[in-house]
């Protein structure tokens, strides 16, 4: 039982990150139709200029993660910049061209950023220095929960909730789903599409950053492919909470980092990723919207 | 002379091999995409067709033209299974729910190795004579040449820039796509035989995400309007990481991405594209 | 003196006999590096290695007066594809006398069938799969799995006497799957109880699940049978929650990277090793930390040794030979070396073409980032 | 005898109704108006009579059959052709591929002997596109075969998009604002290609905005506004019709209370 | 306050307008008539900063703002209502409403309050989803989002299309409310009578270009109206 919970703990910590990751990549995937294969660079740019920024710079903890976020937000920026505005001129949503596009020009950037970072790490698999970050373990009787697995879960909890509360509270919230939506449609209240889906991808690149940051610590491993395995997991997160929906993703990726621990203590480890992909395929023939996905609209 | 050609084949042979069975794989792709679906399944086709076809090697006598028939029967098969499930997702589902598969396919290669080889792969003392392959790539791409002229390849064309309008036409679009998902299952089963025989071997590494990536970014960049658009772009593709090490050994990997980023922007329907050579035409 | 003496008188013998001698000039070995993709970590090592070996061989004249041994690189992303093109290039070059290849297995499987059919010398220098070497023509210069693990296993067996042992498998990697079957068969030979196997796959980062797991079992010892990243990983994880009890793991965490990565979590956990910038005490080994620190501004690690012994195995056979060789007669020299000259390991002998593994060091590393010889 | 009856159909998109309990019938060989103001529900009758939308009540029946449910391409195999307001041709096809696309249903050989180019395909092709050249120049645009369609001018698309049409040798033919941006004599000349159509048997139902020419094109109109039937008969008398001159010109009396 | 000259815009091969000239003067109520096709709306588009490029000369309170695009065009005062409405159907009401504080004119919650007192509709739908809504509630909230930018000019496109006449009653009421307090408006509109019947100069457009003008007594029953809506 004490295994059970012990196991419960570091499957949500797990999933957390697929979560928070999901939520960057799920952000542009929902307002802007773009699948971005580059999404997990950010994530690996953020954690390497975040480890290079207590590295060498040595600033402390805070700041440095600080500094990756941004990196990562900035790496986004640049991308959606260079690759994506060019194929707006396709027109609004997920017009077929214009997404095949875009996920062309996205694999282009994947291989350009994950190359460049490898020469970034010198190949090798790096770490954040030992000691720069919390590593106490709190425990309550039998329990054990490391601040890097508290820090991961707090992370979900504020940055979905924060996007949560921006997407349905603020002006800004709106204005990124109306430019999602149309546009034309956002221009006609003033809205600037091109600063707004500027911030987007801003967001986008920041969360998977952060996401990346906190991967990194938490599995001692700061290397080009570190964001490979958080975004083939943070999409099926996506695609299985909904992906217009932060707290779908949010939960979608606990269940799916749960669920992989399970499968590996209590079935088989091997088959482990075949079950999440099996689930993300499941969703999309029978639940297209997700877990949480509203009935919704389709674009004209 | 002739030991300046001999070599330069012998250097070459397999970079042209290897264009030729990516060249398989991208039309592949393109028999989907020329239908309006945006697919990453020739991957796991390609894993029916390569791992069958290294099975038949080892473990029959059959001989080549009857393994390769076999390789994209099986490839055919899978993907109509496929189409059958994944046809009534919108286009945008489809390509989410393909790679989902190719995802899938991996694990399923990795645990089942009576049939995979599992992780070691299966090894294939079986060299592929280089005439076989260029001889099956002409055939097949006479095939795509011949759809393209078809009502087929006219209807298909109609369905990938206007499904409403095709429709109304009377053409059914699942039928139509139905179509084009078997020829596709078939050209990837033949490019998974072939990459299995001109690796000599196959692994679940084999036919993973980087192929899927390679093969979309081949037929786009090619040119995704023309039957021979994803030749070319297999090609191109294949040989530029053989150029780039020539002149920049350490960065080849960032100059691929950039050519293909250059190639989407400045020419984003491809090197070959029907459209504007006719547009060309037209103002003259 | 009397070495001094026997040089020249060797010098004299030399030059006396051209007939006997390597001709004057450079010398073509192919190399496929993977200095890029997934095993750029591993493959950098191997090529710096080496790059050091050619640049020693012809500055010191090895293989004969006005020699000189020439590195052609291509690369080969640790993608078999990519691989076969390059080597297909490189040997398409006729100049090219030897070649060399290969961290994984999979790649050495398919690069031999074309060494075989070229007729040209290839040795392999980091893909362990047994049966690979195929004489004349293929070598390998790199221990199977087994023996190392077997030789820990009984050691800290001897030693610590551990009842209970929990196991932390590669399960998508044949070779660790092997090392580890030979281990727990020595293991409970020994009279340690398998007390569980956690699999883990090759792609994983996140070993915090793993670690709970094997701690759960409660055993006197744990194993650790997979690659660097891994190991690191699962080391630094089993740490991080608070088990203090017994770990081993193999050479893949004896690079100083992978310390400066984990840190004092890796402080006792013995590893088998046949070359260690920090234990390695042979006169060759010495001089080759040296050079090779001199030139890169690191210390080697295993795999730069890996790389070393594979270029001066050609250089050896090579030597051995008269006037303008052949590819074929440069194998037929190959294949009559026993033990090897110049090595950082004292002379790895080599049967069937495959060198065995001797002199294994059991080492760890030391709260303060040394290496040391493993005490339990 | 009918060959279009649609009844009581009723459309409505989220809170909207397009078409409300609308009832008409379209006799053979007539070709047959459908007017009203612009949102009136035209184009929505048009895409629920192809089988692009699906009516929320009510049924419509094509040469006797049931097709209220029926998808696009069942209706167009039942014999129904259509165009569009915005003239929607194939983008990089060019004029001839046009009408080929139109005479798929009429494409006479199998996928395999096309796969294998055998001389029985290569004479259907051949004899498919000889059809399409025969509609090119029905339509005056056989000059124009291999020219990229969407370079030609909007009334040369609109003529293509015509020949499509008929490539499928239909029963009924939808024409959808037919003479949109178009002169009076391009107008004129469409208004005779109709009527030429009539004569060979054909069936037409054509939206038009334009009063004269209604008046000058059909035998008989139904005019909508609000997705309501609001007159129904022959032109004359239903440009004349009050209702009708209000729904196009807006009603004096409401305009007098916003004078006030 | 809005002057229009030489204004050309084309589709690709085709022109929708023709060097046409419009002039709204301050506090004015300017309509536009014409038949389906005439290229009413590709104007106002042009005039919005939808429709680009585009040329001649269009100014705004003596700026031109020809062009700037559609956000920059609302930020400066002009507020453009579109045919078919274009609200955002996933957005509530009220977040509609609200997304025109990126315009950065007048203050918000006086603008909201005004807004809801003009159509009470809107403020008893607040938190609905704009999708679901009506036409004409659609339409209702398509004009307040407009004037939550507190626009100098307001330009409408065919606010009557699709809506029933009671509909269309309120929606005008509305309008010719808005011109009493003061606000500039040009107006698309098909259905010629109700537009004639509220503004106080019209254009007609025929095939792009303008074939008549003048104060709307003159044009009611004129030959050039008959002729544009008859063809």
């Amino acid at each position: 039982m004490e295994l059970f919970f012990a196991q419960l703990l570091n499957g949500c910590a797990l999933g957390a990150l697929y979560g928070l990751f999901g939520i960057g990549f799920g952000l542009v995937f929902a307002t802007m139709g773009i699948l971005n294969a580059a999404q997990g660079a950010y994530a690996s740019w953020a954690a390497i200029v975040a480890m290079y920024a207590i590295d060498l710079l040595g600033l402390p903890f805070p700041v440095a993660v600080l500094v990756g976020i941004l990196a990562g937000g900035m790496v986004a920026v640049l991308v959606d910049q260079i690759g994506f505005e060019p194929l707006r001129r396709f027109g609004p949503g997920l017009h077929q061209a214009a997404m095949l596009g875009a996920l062309i020009t996205s694999i282009a950037f994947w291989i350009m950023l994950e190359s460049a970072a490898g020469f970034a790490t010198g190949q090798q698999s790096l770490a954040f220095p030992p000691g720069s970050y919390p590593a106490a373990v709190f425990h309550a009787g039998p329990m054990m929960l490391p601040a890097m697995q508290a820090i991961t879960l707090a992370g979900l909890v504020v940055v979905g909730g924060g996007m949560h509360w921006i997407n349905t509270r603020t002006r800004f919230g709106a204005a990124m789903r109306a430019v999602g939506w149309d546009p034309v449609a956002a221009g006609l209240g003033g809205v600037n599409a091109r600063v707004i889906v500027i911030a987007t991808a801003f967001l986008s690149g920041g969360i998977s950053g952060f996401a990346g940051i906190l991967s990194g610590i938490s599995t001692a491993n700061v290397s080009a492919s570190l964001g490979q395995g958080l975004m083939l997991k943070g999409f099926a997160a996506v695609v299985v909470g909904g992906y217009d929906d932060i707290r779908g993703t949010a939960i979608a990726g606990l269940a799916l980092g749960v669920l992989e621990v399970f499968c590996a203590q209590y079935l088989s480890s091997s088959w482990r990723d075949g079950f999440a992909y099996a689930l993300l395929l499941g969703f999309l023939m029978l639940r297209p919207r997700g877990l949480f996905g509203s009935a919704g609209f389709t674009r004209a | 002379m002739m030991d300046i050609v001999e070599d330069l084949w012998a250097a070459y042979a397999s970079t042209l091999g290897f264009a030729m069975v990516n060249a398989f794989f991208a039309l592949a792709t393109y028999a989907t995409l020329s239908a309006g679906i945006l697919s990453f399944g020739a991957v796991t086709f390609g894993a029916a067709g390569g791992f069958l076809g290294a099975q038949m090697v080892l473990h029959s006598t059959v001989p080549l033209p009857l393994i390769f028939l076999a390789a994209g029967l099986a490839g055919a098969v899978v993907s109509l299974l496929v189409a059958m499930i994944f046809l009534r997702l919108e286009s945008h589902w489809m390509a989410l729910a393909s790679l989902a598969l190719v995802l899938i396919t991996r694990v399923v290669v990795l645990n089942t190795p009576d049939l995979t080889g599992g992780v070691n792969g299966l090894s294939i003392p079986q060299p592929l004579p280089l005439e076989w392959l260029a001889g099956l790539l002409v055939v097949t791409v006479g095939a795509f040449y011949a759809l393209d002229r078809s009502w087929y390849g006219i209807a298909a064309r109609a369905v990938r820039e206007d499904t409403s309008v095709a429709t109304c036409m009377g053409i059914d679009p699942r039928r139509i796509q139905l179509i084009a998902m078997g020829i596709s299952g078939f050209v990837g089963g033949l490019g998974g035989v072939m990459m299995a025989l001109m690796l000599q071997f196959v692994s679940p590494d084999t036919f993973f995400i980087h192929v899927a990536f390679t093969m979309i970014a081949g037929v786009v960049l090619g040119g995704s309007h023309h039957w021979f658009g994803p030749v070319l772009g297999a090609a191109v593709f294949t040989a530029l990481p053989t150029v780039m090490q020539a002149f920049i050994p350490e960065m080849q990997d960032i100059g691929n991405g950039a050519a293909l980023l250059l190639i989407m922007i400045f020419l984003p329907r491809g090197l070959l594209d029907p459209r504007a050579m006719r547009l060309r035409r037209a103002r003259k | 003196m009397l070495r001094r003496t026997l040089a020249a008188l060797a010098a004299a013998a030399l030059l006396a006999t051209p007939a006997f001698a390597l001709d004057a000039g450079a010398y073509k070995v192919g190399f496929v590096t993977d200095n890029t993709g997934p095993l750029a970590f591993a493959g950098m090592s191997f090529s710096r290695g080496a790059e050091l070996a050619a640049a020693q061989i012809s500055a010191g004249g090895y293989m004969g007066i006005g020699t000189k041994l020439e590195l052609v690189e291509k690369e080969g992303a640790g993608d078999a594809a990519r691989s076969i093109q390059s080597y297909n290039q490189l040997i398409a070059d006729r100049s090219v006398l030897a070649t060399s290849c290969c961290i994984l297995s999979p790649i050495a499987g398919a690069l031999k069938p074309i060494a075989l059919n070229n007729k040209v010398p290839l040795v392999i220098y980091g893909a362990t799969a047994p049966g690979l070497p195929s004489l004349p023509y293929v070598y390998s210069v790199t221990g199977l799995p087994g023996p190392a693990e077997v030789a820990m296993s009984k050691h800290i067996a001897a030693q610590a006497k551990p009842q209970t042992v929990a196991y932390f498998v590669l399960s998508d990697n044949e070779a660790f799957q092997a090392r580890f079957k030979a281990s727990q068969a020595a293991m409970e030979a020994a009279g340690a109880k398998t007390v569980g196997v956690v699999n883990v796959l090759s792609a994983d980062t996140d070993f915090t699940a793993p670690a709970t797991q094997a701690i759960a079992l409660k055993p006197d010892l744990m194993m650790v049978y997979t690659t660097q990243s891994p190991a690191a990983g699962i080391v630094a994880a089993v740490r991080a929650r608070g088990w203090t009890g017994m770990m081993s793991a193999n050479d893949a965490i004896s690079p100083a990277a992978v310390f400066k990565k984990i840190g004092p979590p890796l402080a006792g956990v013995p590893f088998p090793v046949n070359f260690s910038p920090d234990a390695s005490e042979t006169p060759k080994a010495k001089g080759f930390i040296e050079a090779y620190t001199a030139k890169h501004g690191s210390a080697p690690d295993l795999y730069s040794a890996q790389g070393y012994t594979a270029i001066w195995l050609i250089a050896q056979g090579l030597k051995s030979l008269p006037g303008k060789p052949t590819r074929e007669a440069l194998a037929t020299a190959l294949s009559k070396i026993t033990v090897l000259e110049h090595d950082v390991y004292g002379g790895l002998p080599i049967t069937g073409g495959q060198a065995e593994t001797r002199y294994t060091l059991f080492l760890n590393w030391t709260a303060d980032g040394k290496i040391t010889a493993w005490k339990p | 005898m009918t060959l279009l009856a649609l009844a009581d159909v009723t459309k409505s998109f989220g809170g909207v109704t397009a078409v409300g309990g609308l009832s008409f019938t379209v006799r053979p060989r007539h070709v047959v108006g459908l007017m009203g103001p612009n949102g009136a529900g035209k184009t929505t009758i048009i895409n629920l009579i192809s089988g692009l939308l699906h009516p929320d009540a009510g049924t419509i029946r094509l040469g006797g059959q049931p097709v209220t449910r029926a998808r696009p391409h069942e209706i167009a195999g039942g014999g129904l052709a259509r165009t569009y307001q915005n003239v929607r041709l194939i983008s990089g096809m060019t004029a001839l591929e046009q009408v080929i696309v139109g005479s798929y249903l009429r494409r006479g050989t199998s996928l395999l002997a096309s796969i294998l180019h055998l001389p029985a395909a290569r004479a259907a092709a051949r004899a498919t596109r000889a059809d399409a050249m025969d509609l090119l120049a029905r339509v005056g645009m056989a000059d124009r075969a291999d020219t990229l369609a969407e370079t030609l001018s909007y009334g040369e698309q609109r003529r293509i998009e015509i020949a499509r049409a008929l490539a499928s040798q239909p029963k009924l033919l939808l024409l959808d604002e037919p003479t949109a941006g178009m002169n009076a004599a391009e107008s004129a000349e469409i208004g005779r290609l109709v009527h030429a159509l009539r004569d060979d048997g054909l069936t037409v139902l054509m939206v038009e905005h334009n009063m004269r020419l209604v008046a000058d094109f059909c035998e008989h109109v139904v005019v909508m506004n609000f997705g309501r039937k609001i007159a129904e008969g022959p032109p004359a008398a239903c440009i004349a019709d009050p209702a009708v001159q209000e729904a196009y010109f807006g009603k004096q009396r409401d305009a007098q209370r916003h004078r006030a | 306050m809005l002057s229009v000259t030489g204004l050309n815009a084309r589709y690709g091969a085709i022109r929708a307008v023709s060097g046409i000239d419009i002039e709204v003067a301050k506090g004015a109520f300017v309509a536009i008539l014409g038949a389906n096709g005439a290229g009413k709306s590709t104007t106002l588009r042009s005039i919005a900063g939808i429709h680009r490029p585009i040329t001649g000369a269009i100014r705004l309170e003596g700026e031109e703002i020809g062009r700037l695009r559609l956000h920059q065009v609302v930020r400066r005062g002009l507020a453009f209502v579109p045919e078919g409405r274009m609200v955002v159907a996933p957005l509530s009401v009220e977040d509609n409403l609200c997304l025109s504080a990126f315009a950065g004119r007048g203050n918000q919650a006086a603008l909201l309050a005004r807004v809801y007192d003009l159509f009470p509709r809107l403020a008893e739908r607040r938190w609905q989803t704009a999708g679901l809504m009506s036409g004409g509630e659609q339409q209702m909230l398509a004009i307040g989002r407009a004037l939550m930018t507190a626009p100098a000019m307001l330009v409408l496109d065919e606010p009557s299309m699709g809506l029933a006449p009671a509909i269309v009653d309120i929606v005008f009421d509305a309008i010719v409310a808005l011109h009493k307090s003061g606000q500039s408006i040009l107006l698309v509109e098909q259905n010629a009578a109700i537009a004639l019947s509220v503004c106080d100069h019209a254009y007609v457009m025929k095939r792009g270009l303008i074939v008549a003008s003048g104060p709307p007594d003159s044009l009611r029953n004129s030959a050039e109206i008959a002729e544009a809506y008859l063809g």
